[in-house]
């Protein structure tokens, strides 16, 4: 296999930085607040990608056992799990109360 | 079972982790610009299925199976069952970007521009990326390999963290649930 | 929010919040449903899966029958009264004839009051059995229906022999019965209700104990006895409710009161009780069919009636118990060959009434199994 | 595609000789991935027309009889008519997500055969992940459920699709804990690892003996059942079909359908149901291995027991021959009376292959898988024929306040007993202490 064609960590750090910036962007500029959540699943995923590239690297180092990346990748799912839930559930009380899912449109302390 | 030894390389990983960047890129562009939230919905799915499967591709099975299972079949059917919940037709006909757009792009702009500024620059040295290198991976114990770490009694560095992140799941749940509810 | 259990007029306009907000929501269910037994258009207001309340909307079968009933001598008329609740067709007759010939002062012979008494007891097993498949089918179970229905074919089968119809089979005349007992008549019913015991049996063996029917039926579409004395509600849903009443031992009408059987009374008016009530009445039905066939004098089986009925000025008012409840038949005569006018007091179009109240509370599903439950049949609702 | 199975085979180990999928080549690769599905294929047309006839028997009636002998064509008809049914698609609807949602639903419930192991050498591949795999990518279908009630611009699939995403995800939590009950138990090796492979489960199950069924009794067995109630709860079908509970829903979140895109629902609701059952057959009922190994044991026994596939067979034929004797005699049923003996002879001569000791030895495995599986396929009809339907909220009851409570202390107790039982553990369990 050829050397330049090989996919290094590089490769995925830079798709996982191309996702970061998407999620990124989402998050600023969207106004409905399902999809900025959705933008913050993006981000986390991103991260998610370089932990487990980094930890694929750890690997060639460090051998085998040395999964402490991916250990870190699914801390972040089930954080991802916990932002989701919550996220969600403010959203259904705010859409209760202000019949709106548009995040600018959250600009009071208390209703 | 014999743990079974990966002596032959995963092959065409170029051709594999670009086509699956290609539609995590687009699954995501998607996910960002479409105005029905259900269709970001299902563009950010097949981005996490893509995912998936370049977890595969970096030996890390377990991860893909949880983020299968937890991503794809759990936290996106709860994104989806709130978007029928409140899906409204009004929104659809509003403007879908916020007033400060310009300054958001700009700002992830910069983010980018510091990116690519940090891997161009430590890459030159190549010290912190050499290619993903063929360690001797003992295939068939990654689950085993990352539950050691989760909860083995030796070899258990991330046990403490384990149990605090149940106590997470369970103040979310609570969480959600008094925000949820309408009475409780 | 209004209190869900007061009976208070709906207001069915389309809510103006979504369905997340308020959680109310106003489904239509029929008139083309599968779960509404016909007809029957009803529109509910959810609270997510919650009734509030509901409205039944009527009519969409009605045929005039007693506007024709007045156009008809009342020779004329016997054969409508069977296309109200076709399912129990035969009680629709023995009602009808009743009050004519209570209005003739005539009375029918005993043979005949037999006879009338042995197919109407037949009718009200089919009538109970169609009933069951039904409801059954309605909360999910799919094979009672089959089985139901292959022992109700015997039943039909009596009738087709005895009248050469099955379901609307215009058995009764007035002042008696136009055909005798066909040679085996008695043989075959008796046979009949051998072979039904077990089957019933068969019937209980699927559903009265299976968990799941209890949870589907148990609690579910309460109603009181008072409610169900304050709206009229009559037959097995009054007598689930614990009000012992049967107009065959309350008013004895034929020849009830030579039989010996026992009226079935539910505690808890739920929908339970009201599947037990029916069946032990089916069972109550078999021991009145076999005294009956067991008894069956001979003699003429027609009284004297005129040719052209007139009957004597007057009104006269004759309730039955029908399978579904008291069907009562009020008819005014002046004296001249056709009714001055016939009012039908339908046991299920009484009963659906209590519909809204069994139904505020409970959960969609729970709407289906009530509806099942009244065992309505749209033919009489509407008439 | 070839490329991606030949990743698949690169977690496929060539250097032993019981590799599943048979080479590590792409070339056999396919011909497997090709076999199970027109298997599956086959074994959903052949369940239709089992279930018709099975609950038309339930139910004292004949099912299809006119086309073809005893309505064996049934399902071919069927079929044809589905696919010359006009595709309507409602007005107001998302198109493309109404489009999309029955693939997906389809793509879930045929993806998760791939690692489904009807032998120890047969089986498209042996994933690390197995029961991992089988339980995430059966879970997607939760979601081509949703969308396609959603698209669907109608309340009643829209209510079914809430109901039934609610009923997946909440069966879905009482599932895992059975499932993982079952996991721990193939930790108790010599090794003392467990494993998530569906091969490894099976091989688990073989080097201790048992089938999990009856581990630690009475364990395996509630275990089971709790997989069994929500598997049924899981693949939407009696007395759990409330998505689709036709009095109630009309026909749940596939209303709006029609023709092909309807049918894929079909052939997805059919070929989970087989998922899921094969996940149950491997967790417990010991995957490919005949009855009683160890109680009948010895080479007397293997020879008759590997003869019990080939008499199956035949005794299919004998049926199929007795039946075509019972035909009317008239000239009209002349054709189907020959297709019946027919098919009646292919049988038999299938049964008569299996005899070949070659043929036997190869597929005696995926008979007796197959054999385990169809037992469940007859447990789903049979229930379709007795129970009614719950309701809504007796089923999430059902579901949260029994299953779950229950799985979660068989779960403990599994732990508990394992611990106990294994020596390794107990001895970790010590030096653990002894450091404290």
């Amino acid at each position: 296999m050829h050397a330049m064609t090989e996919i290094s960590t590089l490769h995925y750090l830079v798709l996982g930085a191309a996702l970061f910036l998407l999620g990124v962007i989402g998050v600023l500029t969207r106004r409905n607040v399902v999809i900025v959540l959705m933008s913050i699943e993006l981000i986390l995923n991103a991260v998610n990608l370089n932990l487990v590239a980094f930890s694929r690297y750890w690997q060639s180092i460090h051998g085998p056992s040395a999964l402490h990346g991916q250990v870190f990748a699914i801390f972040v799912i089930t954080d991802a799990a916990a932002e989701a839930a919550v996220g969600l559930g403010i959203l259904i009380a705010f859409f209760r109360n202000k019949e709106t899912v548009n995040v600018d449109e959250v600009n009071l302390l208390k209703w | 079972m014999n743990p079974q030894v990966a002596a032959n390389p995963p092959v065409a990983t170029p051709f594999f982790f670009y086509g699956l960047a290609a539609i995590m890129i687009i699954g995501g562009i998607l996910v960002i610009t479409r105005k029905n939230a259900v269709h970001s919905a299902m563009a950010l799915i097949t981005t996490l299925l893509a995912q998936a499967g370049l977890y595969l591709m970096l030996y890390a099975p377990f991860v893909a199976g949880v983020q299968i299972i937890l991503y794809a079949g759990g936290i996106m059917v709860l994104f989806l069952f709130v978007i029928m919940l409140i899906s409204i037709e009004r929104t659809l006909k509003e403007r879908q970007f916020n007033k400060q757009w310009l300054i958001g792009i700009v700002a992830a702009g910069a983010l980018g521009g510091l990116f690519i500024a940090v891997y161009t620059t430590t890459s030159k040295g190549g010290i912190l990326f050499p290619p993903v290198g063929r360690v001797s991976y003992v295939e068939a114990q990654n689950t085993q390999g990352v539950a050691s770490l989760l909860f083995d009694l030796h070899t258990g560095t991330y046990m403490f963290a384990f149990e605090i992140a149940s106590l997470l799941l369970l103040v979310a749940i609570i969480g959600a649930v008094v925000m949820a509810k309408k009475r409780i | 929010m209004t209190d869900p259990n007061t009976l208070s007029p709906l207001d069915l306009d389309t809510p103006d919040k979504t369905f997340l907000d308020s959680n109310e929501l106003v489904i239509n269910m029929g008139p083309q449903h599968p779960a509404t037994h016909g007809v029957l258009r009803v529109i509910l207001r959810l609270d997510g899966e919650k009734v509030l309340g509901l409205e039944c909307v009527i009519g969409y079968l009605h045929r005039g029958v007693e506007k024709i009933a007045e156009n008809r001598t009342y020779t004329m008329f016997n054969p409508y009264v069977d296309r109200m609740d076709y399912v129990a067709a035969v009680s629709n007759g023995l009602g009808y004839c009743e009050a004519v010939e209570k209005l003739l002062s005539v009375e029918a012979p005993p043979r005949a009051q037999y006879i009338r008494v042995i197919l109407t007891e037949l009718n009200r097993i089919a009538s109970h059995q169609l009933w069951l498949g039904t409801h059954a089918l309605d909360i999910g179970a799919i094979t009672p229906l089959f089985y139901t229905f292959r022992d109700r074919e015997e039943i039909l089968k009596i009738f087709e022999k005895y009248c050469g119809a099955r379901l609307t089979t215009h058995a009764f005349r007035i002042g008696g019965l136009q055909y005798e007992a066909y040679d085996g008549f008695e043989k075959d019913v008796k046979a009949f209700c051998d072979f039904v015991k077990p089957k019933i049996d068969e019937y209980e063996e699927l559903l009265t104990t299976n968990r799941i029917w209890l949870e589907r039926t148990k609690g579910v579409g309460v109603i009181s006895g008072k409610d169900c004395i304050a709206l009229g509600v009559t037959g097995p849903v009054l007598r689930a409710s614990g009000v012992k009443w049967d107009i065959r031992k309350a008013l004895p009408y034929a020849n009830y009161k030579n039989f010996d059987f026992e009226i079935p009374t539910g505690e808890n008016g739920d929908t339970y009780d009201r599947y037990i009530v029916r069946m032990i009445e089916m069972r109550q039905s078999l021991r009145i069919i076999e005294q009956a066939v067991a008894g069956i004098p001979e003699g003429p089986i027609m009284a004297k009636v005129p040719k052209v009925m007139k009957p004597p000025v007057g009104e006269i008012y004759h309730s039955i118990e029908a399978p579904k409840g008291e069907l009562g038949y009020f008819i005014v005569s002046d004296g001249s060959t056709q009714p001055y006018r016939i009012r039908v007091r339908p046991p299920s179009f009484v009963n659906l009434q209590a519909l809204d109240i069994m139904c505020r509370g409970q959960l969609v599903a729970d709407v289906i199994a009530v509806i099942g439950t009244l065992d309505i049949v749209l033919g009489e609702v509407d008439r | 595609m070839h490329d991606l199975i030949q990743y698949i085979q690169s977690y496929l180990d060539p250097n032993v000789k019981t590799t599943p999928g048979g080479a590590g080549n792409i070339f056999w690769a396919t011909v497997y991935v090709l076999l199970v599905f027109v298997g599956l294929s086959i074994a959903v047309i052949a369940m239709n027309w089992l279930e018709r006839k099975i609950l038309a028997h339930m139910q004292v009636r004949l099912g299809p009889m006119r086309v073809g002998p005893h309505g064996l064509l049934q399902p071919i008809a069927d079929a044809l008519k589905l696919l010359l049914k006009e595709d309507i698609i409602p007005e107001g609807a998302d198109k493309v997500i109404f489009w999309v949602a029955p693939f997906i639903v389809v793509l879930a419930a045929f993806t998760v055969f791939v690692v489904v192991p009807f032998g120890p050498t047969h089986a498209i591949t042996d994933m690390n992940i197995g029961i991992l795999f089988m339980l995430g990518v059966s879970s997607l279908s939760v979601l081509g459920i949703v969308t396609a009630g959603w698209a669907s611009n109608s309340h009643y699939p829209l209510i079914g699709a809430l109901r039934s995403s609610a009923q997946m995800v909440s069966y879905e939590v009482a599932m895992g804990l059975a499932v993982v009950s079952a996991i721990l138990m193939t930790s108790l090796n010599e090794s003392s690892t467990g494993t998530l492979s569906m091969i490894g489960i099976v091989q688990a199950q073989k080097d201790q003996q048992v089938w999990f069924l009856f581990k630690f009794f009475p364990l395996g067995i509630i275990a089971f059942v709790i997989f069994a109630i929500a598997m049924v709860a899981e693949t939407n079908r009696a007395p759990f079909d409330l998505p689709e509970a036709e009095s109630e829903l009309t026909a749940g979140f596939h209303t709006e359908y029609s023709g092909f895109r309807w049918s894929l629902f079909f052939l997805a609701e059919y070929s989970a149901m087989i998922a899921v059952s094969s996940i149950a057959v491997t967790l417990w009922l010991g995957g490919w291995m005949r009855p009683f190994p160890n109680l009948l044991g010895g080479p007397t026994w293997e020879l008759a027991f590997s003869f019990i596939p080939g008499l199956t067979f035949l005794f299919l034929g004998a049926i199929c021959f007795y039946n075509t004797a019972r035909m009317p005699k008239h000239p009209l049923f002349r054709i189907q009376t020959i297709g019946l003996a027919g098919f009646g002879a292919v049988l038999a001569l299938i049964g008569l292959v299996l005899f070949v000791p070659v043929v036997r030895d190869l597929v005696g495995d995926i008979f007796w898988f197959s054999a385990k599986v169809a037992g469940f396929m007859y447990l789903y009809i049979w229930y379709r024929g007795t129970f009614p339907r719950y309701r809504f909220d007796q089923l999430m009851k059902v579901g949260w306040k029994v299953l779950l409570p229950t799985g979660l202390a068989l779960l403990i107790l599994t732990a508990v007993v394992a611990t106990v039982a294994d020596p390794d553990l107990r001895r970790s369990l010590q030096e653990a202490v002894q450091r404290l």
